[in-house]
């Protein structure tokens, strides 16, 4: 056990996986001797070299593009975009290509292939740098989206990407990559894509949320000192919906959290699934802490923008109101 | 010496056997040997035969919309004939002639463009990626497939088509630049045919060549006719050698012509002059290979009516294939999606509904549903 | 009056539309003098020359990014799209660029563009070319997407879309460019964005639709003998939400049917906002008849894909069993 | 001829006033006249202040990130002063100088890097663009406002600037050949300084020079010192009279150095030799037009002191200026979204809130909600 950072829990199972596997290796923007804008590929150049840890050219779909290609020759390309905002760029040969292979070709083809991606605002950062992508991904068949809330799910949950046989994209959750430690084995884990964690337990309300903004789900919630059942989805494609059902048959209450804008976020698949599923339990509307439907300000407002714990808290007690 | 040269650049084009039926001694002596020649030529036959009979069933609503191949016979199957069996081949859609000869099944490629992804289904020992229908994305695909065989230490390379308007996208862009800056064997062919659709080629690059595209990346280039089979593996010959022995990527310019339509969907007489098709009619490359191998003995109208004969037994054999294969099974569309389908999607498929009434008719307690009647059935 | 199809109507819209304002153009792929692959513009080019009706080079994001320099400039470009499917390419201009320069510079610099794009399946087209990536739009704040499903809507609708201020992304049902005829005036008209269409009213279910799902839902409410509204909502951002409560808070039910994949469609949302603004009167879970989340399959199955009469007729006589 | 030549190209490179003081007079003489010349350093000196200064507001968290233009004063600000000044000029973030001369407020700059979206709010009359933070994107809108003046028969032209890493993203490709093909008079500049961040130049662009990249497009294109004033007006007066007279594009690459670190994030000692960057400085744009100047008897050790004095005050005065600005509105990140705001967007603002309840709490009939303490508060 190592008491780690989220930066330190992710270059652990790349430095791991890379050991384990030479299929593996990474290419991006200034992975290399840089180790990344982030520090997170630190140390993997020098121990792996050049040929398993790439500088590639300044272009999203090339690197997106190329991956694939690799992964088709059966390799394990790990690309890193460099912020969420530059996953643009790469949106086509994402969504038309990666996400597509297995099913056109009828498995003849496939792209098993990782994509990290630091995600999310609050670090003071120019434009673009900010944005939580997300919904986009989830709402494209063919991919799997894991974003983690914590070090130990995010060691466990890469590695369970890096071999997963399907594209994933892995957000990073940039705001909190040091905001805390946490103890995290030393041996390699896999976490299972799909199953979500249920944080604390309660009876009063669920909530639901996923990436940084669990942090601040714990904080409201430890406030509001209700019986309140926090569930982290950890992967939004697969989600676990059975884990949101039954807590949700059991509270009738749920609140769910998240940065992305409110309109078609995937807050809005998650309400609309407990609808269908626990229609006659719930008691209350299902409510939505979610960003404005704005750009991401610029960092002077950027916290007015983003769900903070008061918002949550005011949507808490609201919905207990109800 | 305040202003002071830099670069200079040179750009050749290579014709070995032209469209008046000059034959270049020097560049084409035992470049193909003379058997290899006749099956060549059956070869682009068949594929020309094969894009007739597509077109015929598209017009009779047994095949969605359909991409002719008529008259670009020659620089795919060049490529083909020139490249190693294990050596990837990423194609767009007007490159059959050289996928056939690679021995993708020709019924592939018909299920293609019948609405069939089995038709995409490409054996690995084939090297060859499925046509490639969004316009410049498939590049990159060859750059990723070559580095990977470098990443191996295999000497594997990849060859990658395209056409003129594809070298307007970012990603024609992005691959030429990975491929050139990481050292990475890719073999670029541009079939320049003139036309992407109604779009002339100036507006897709106003450069006295498309060849020169590759200066930009520092790339070694050229140009060559591309209705000229010779031509066409002498420029692969070369690219392909550099390619395999430096690691470095070549660009091939294949000037030809789009003799059809775009595809079945388009009627090409609204935007362009029939005396341009007629006078590169005449520079058909399966024409001239016929010309070449009468003057030289090796072909005869005997020997042509037996072979025609074959290729129309060969070609409605396959469409009968085609046509034959069960129809696929709607879950097939489910099924692929991922390595293990995901439960809701299983659920999805198991109910082939959506809604979640209709997932789980529990939800209303054992009441019977009736759809009403369709109307007027 | 004239007895016009879709394509007719939006044909003709262009037409008055470039008459009346000659700071609008067009550009795009095949646009001049093919009239577009549709045929959609034509005769324009030769109406209006070439410098008003350009083919561009074969590069979405060069015709958006163009695009987007046209309308800063102060001019009214409408870029077509060819086919839903290449969308891909020009994601990050249009979601990036287009989208957010209004707010980034704070009113200084702004995109009056308008952005044509045929969408959605049902007329055996090869892949990527029956896409349904509205949601994805909607989701990005600072665009308005619009999607009429009938050649009176079309025309007023592209009208407005046009004269709008911010960028608008103009979704054109392919399925229904020819499928039948309609009276539309030959005076110009728009019709307001934002505004649903009911399109047939009833007490006792709401049916929420747009494009060319619309005609689907019009035969299984046939169908169904049952009272039934029917609201086409038109422009999917801003939407309607306040006819849509009107109506199911008048009728306890609402089916909605929708082309694209389920998970984090359109649908979703207004599932969602449903339950938020009219939970006490719903009377059973609202239903999403929409495409699975699988990629669309080549044309021998896209029938399978496709919400049908019968997948939407089953879905509101389960709705009313509920 | 089998094999013939089908293109030749040739790259320039210029420089006028190189880095050990030898003055071309052919070419420099006449080309900036004294007294300009005086104002251009002193210009350059102060953008190097603020650049100096803005470096320690980040520092002191006064600030978020800022990338230091520091030693590229020359090239924007070389086209700045050889553009008319209503030619659009579309930039990325090292060009601060050129922006400045054109009138740009510096305090603009400083509020961009600030978090403050007011920074962007360009008034018009500078025919300039904000900063572009997302890499190789705004070539394209600078060749839309350049076919925009074409199609109102204005004189305008564009300039628009970008890295070396920028010329590997497929818009910048885009650009280059919306420009070439459809005659839109675009100059394009490319700052070669070297890096994209810790990336050196060989993985954007192996080939000798950047600016054969325009040679793809049949480009006319020009390779100068971008450190050298004189060289940077020669070229752009070119470039900017061929494209204003017959609405074709020009390509300059400037060949220069980022003498910072990337941004204030960066710590360019982990990927670069310190050797690489005092041979650099030594080349620095300022130090050398400093030096011609006091040889020439325009300057002298006096008149630097004077200068620095002003632009101190200056530069203080801007600083003074950004930070003395009101707070922005919160409600301005929604009020700027669209021309008139969707009523959805607008309870959103009113309530700022998302969730049904809070934006109506009439849902709850008047419970009175009292928000529970905040931890350690
Ligand atoms: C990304 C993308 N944009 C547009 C299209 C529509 N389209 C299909 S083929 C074609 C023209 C292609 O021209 P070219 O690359 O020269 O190939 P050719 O058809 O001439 O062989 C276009 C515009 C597409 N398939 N993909
Ligand atoms: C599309 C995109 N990808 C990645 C980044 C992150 N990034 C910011 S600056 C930079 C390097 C830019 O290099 P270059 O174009 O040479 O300009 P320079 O900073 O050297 O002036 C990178 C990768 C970005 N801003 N935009
Ligand atoms: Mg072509
Ligand atoms: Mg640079």
């Amino acid at each position: 056990m190592a008491n780690l950072t989220l930066v330190q829990a992710i270059n652990l199972a790349l430095i791991q996986e890379m050991e384990r596997d030479d299929r593996v290796l990474l290419l991006g923007q200034d992975v290399g001797a840089n180790g990344g804008v982030f520090r997170v590929t630190e140390g993997l150049h020098k121990r792996f070299g050049g040929k398993r840890v790439v500088d590639s050219p300044l272009a999203e779909s090339g690197i997106i593009g190329t991956a694939i290609g690799l992964a088709m020759a059966g390799l394990r390309p790990i690309p890193e975009i460099q912020f969420d905002g530059f996953l643009g760029p790469a949106y086509d040969q994402i969504c038309s290509h990666a996400a597509r292979m297995r099913t056109r070709t009828r498995g003849a083809f496939t792209v098993p292939l990782t994509i990290r991606v630091p995600v999310g605002g609050g670090i003071h950062a120019p434009e673009l740098h900010s944005e939580s992508p997300e919904s986009i991904y989830i709402h494209t068949p063919g991919l799997k989206v894991v974003m983690p809330s914590s070090p130990y799910d995010a060691k466990g949950l890469l590695i369970s990407a890096i071999r997963d046989p399907d594209p994933v994209i892995f957000f990073e959750p940039k705001r909190i990559y040091r905001a805390f430690r946490e103890e995290v084995p030393e041996d390699e884990y896999t976490l299972p894509l799909g199953k979500a964690r249920t944080v604390c337990e309660g009876e009063e309300m669920t909530v639901v949320s996923w990436g940084a903004s669990v942090v601040q789900c714990m904080q409201a919630i430890e406030r509001s000192g209700r019986g309140i059942e926090l569930i982290d989805l950890r992967t939004l494609y697969p989600f676990d919906m059975d884990a949101v059902e039954t807590s949700v048959k059991k509270t009738g209450r749920c609140v769910i959290v998240h940065e992305a804008p409110k309109t078609c976020g995937f807050g809005a698949e998650i309400a609309a699934r407990i609808m269908e599923r626990c229609f006659l339990h719930l008691e209350a509307p299902v409510q939505r802490v979610a960003g404005f439907d704005t750009i991401m300000p610029y960092y002077k407002l950027e916290l007015d923008y983003m769900p903070d714990a008061d918002r949550i808290a005011r949507a808490i007690e609201e919905t207990a109101a109800y | 010496m305040p202003i002071k040269t830099v670069l200079t650049a040179e750009i050749e084009n290579v014709s070995i056997l032209d469209a008046e039926g000059r034959f270049d001694e020097k560049l084409g002596k035992g470049l193909i040997p003379d058997a290899d020649l006749v099956k060549l030529y059956g070869h682009m036959c068949t594929c020309r035969h094969l894009d007739e009979v597509a077109f015929k069933l598209q017009r009779s609503g047994r095949m969605g919309t359909y991409p002719q191949n008529m008259g670009q016979e020659a620089a795919s199957l060049g490529a083909a004939y020139a490249l190693n069996n294990d050596d990837w081949l990423v194609t767009c859609y007007r490159e059959n002639c050289g996928l056939f000869w690679r021995g993708v099944p020709m019924e592939s490629i018909l299920l293609h463009w019948m609405g069939d992804e089995r038709g995409n289904a490409m054996p690995r020992q084939h090297h060859a990626t499925p046509i490639a229908v969004p316009i410049g994305t498939q590049m990159l695909h060859a750059t990723g497939l070559a580095w990977a065989a470098k990443y191996r230490g295999e000497k594997r390379i990849a060859c990658t088509f395209f056409g003129d308007g594809a070298t307007s996208e970012g990603d024609f862009h992005e691959a030429m630049n990975f491929a050139a800056n990481l050292d990475i064997p890719v073999v670029f062919c541009c079939q320049n045919n003139g036309w992407a659709i109604s779009v002339p080629g100036h507006i897709q690059c106003s450069a006295p060549t498309v060849a020169q595209r590759a200066l930009a990346y520092g790339m070694d280039t050229i140009q060559c006719d591309g209705n000229d089979l010779f031509a066409v593996v002498h420029c692969f010959r070369k690219a392909i050698k550099q390619a395999r022995s430096t690691g470095r990527p070549f660009f091939i310019e294949a000037v030809t012509y789009r003799l059809g339509d775009h595809t079945t969907a388009d009627d090409a007489r609204r935007y362009r002059d029939q005396a341009e098709v007629d006078a590169w009619r005449a520079r058909d490359p399966i024409l001239r290979l016929r010309k070449y191998m009468a003057k030289r003995g090796l072909w005869s109208d005997a020997k042509e009516q037996e072979l025609q004969a074959k290729v129309e037994v060969e070609v409605a054999a396959t469409v009968e294939r085609a046509e034959g294969i069960t129809s696929p099974n709607r879950v097939d569309f489910f099924d692929h999606m991922y390595a293990e389908i995901p439960a809701d999607l299983a659920l999805q498929r198991d109910t082939m509904q959506t809604h979640g009434i209709g997932q789980d008719p529990s939800q209303i307690e054992g009441a019977v549903i009736e759809l009403p009647a369709k109307e007027g059935h």
